[in-house]
């Protein structure tokens, strides 16, 4: 649900965003422009670990790392790719 | 997760990456595997929960082996565990059948560090005092700028 | 030829020399195999003979394995087939266990590269049209010489 | 059996020298101080082809490359190592 004018997305926190953002989901109201950079400046001023390190993390829909302009949409899931460490 | 998946859910069988014969116009085959080691920075490990963003990094790990088959032509796969690892277990199996030697080790080298660097999979390592944290990584990349 | 002996009779089967599990203190496994190709200066090869100088042969692999540890800090296990392959059959297996996979590249390639100008091995290939011939070698050096 | 003031050695070729000696082992008479050198001397006058490749050519006692002037002794074996071509 969300206000006239407004959009509601679903942040997944993987990796160590788990920890900065303190959950696996975060939800997220923004305006019906708002773009993946719109996204990051809300959870960065929400979460102060993750505005430390937000130049380091990228962000995917589906399986595609976006770019930070990318419009987001009503009820989109956005995923939080930290830096990476497999192998 | 599928049985084709290049992501497993535990630790890898080694062995199982090797069962397909050689093509017959290969003469190298490189293997590279990575396991938990017990100590890390000091502190005594006891295990690895690896994580990972499912759909992106099964992307990445087909990527990787397109890539690495073009640039060194070789056929390549790859392989990496996902969930509670334990001390000696496989995380990630890299498996090269190439012409000769040089281009069978300079694929496996190259897939092992791309995928470091290209694959959201992230380490969360657990420790004999009962900690746990996330390791620092490093920003990802796409395959191509690898 | 005893069941411990780095040189067998017959295809080697790569799978057999990882059913050791990895020592804690290592995170990097590389293997490397070399198989019979099946076309060599354009002729069409149906399989190799392998031919060894079994005593010097033998004490030349342990002498890579001990060589290797000293240099890379690695645990190094070397096989060569002797007698008759076929295409696909693997000849010679590396198999490295170190603490990362620098060391473990590393060791590796310096295993397989100095086992070929330092052990008394010869190949003699066997052609489709029913000829066969020993290959050009290198003259053969010692271990601490490569 | 040797005459006196001789000896008689058995050479085994490994490889390609097989195909240069025409045979796996080859009997030499050598004086009663021959070196592992004069041994292939002997073998370079008797086989063109192994005297065109004998700087390549390495000889073996038991599991030891020996020099050249290592001298022999009555009965000993001794192997033709061509240059080695494994892998």
């Amino acid at each position: 649900m969300s206000y006239i004018g407004t959009m509601r997305i679903t942040v997944e926190c993987y990796g160590a965003s788990q920890r900065w953002c303190g959950a696996e989901l975060v939800s997220l109201d923004l305006g019906e422009t708002a773009t993946v950079a719109d996204a990051l400046g809300r959870l960065a001023e929400r979460y102060p670990e993750l505005a430390l390190r937000r130049d380091t993390v990228a962000v995917a829909i589906g399986d595609e790392i976006v770019a930070s302009g990318r419009t987001l949409a009503e009820d989109e899931r956005i995923a939080l790719i930290p830096p990476v460490s497999g192998g | 997760m599928s049985a084709s998946s290049r992501l497993r859910q535990g630790a890898l069988n080694v062995a199982e990456w090797l069962t397909r014969p050689m093509p017959s116009h290969c003469g190298g085959l490189a293997v590279f595997a990575g396991t938990v080691r017990d100590i890390h920075e000091g502190r005594a490990v006891t295990g690895i929960n690896y994580h990972a963003h499912t759909a992106l990094a099964e992307r990445r790990l087909a990527e990787i082996e397109a890539e690495a088959a073009q640039r060194f032509g070789a056929e390549v796969s790859v392989a990496h565990a996902v969930g509670e690892l334990k001390v000696g277990e496989a995380s990630v199996v890299i498996v090269v059948r190439a012409g000769h030697r040089a281009e069978a080790f300079a694929a496996c080298r190259w897939a092992i560090d791309t995928l470091k660097q290209t694959v959201p999979i992230w380490k969360e390592e657990r420790y004999a005092d009962g900690a746990a944290r996330f390791l620092e990584g490093t920003p990802i990349k796409t395959v191509k700028e690898s």
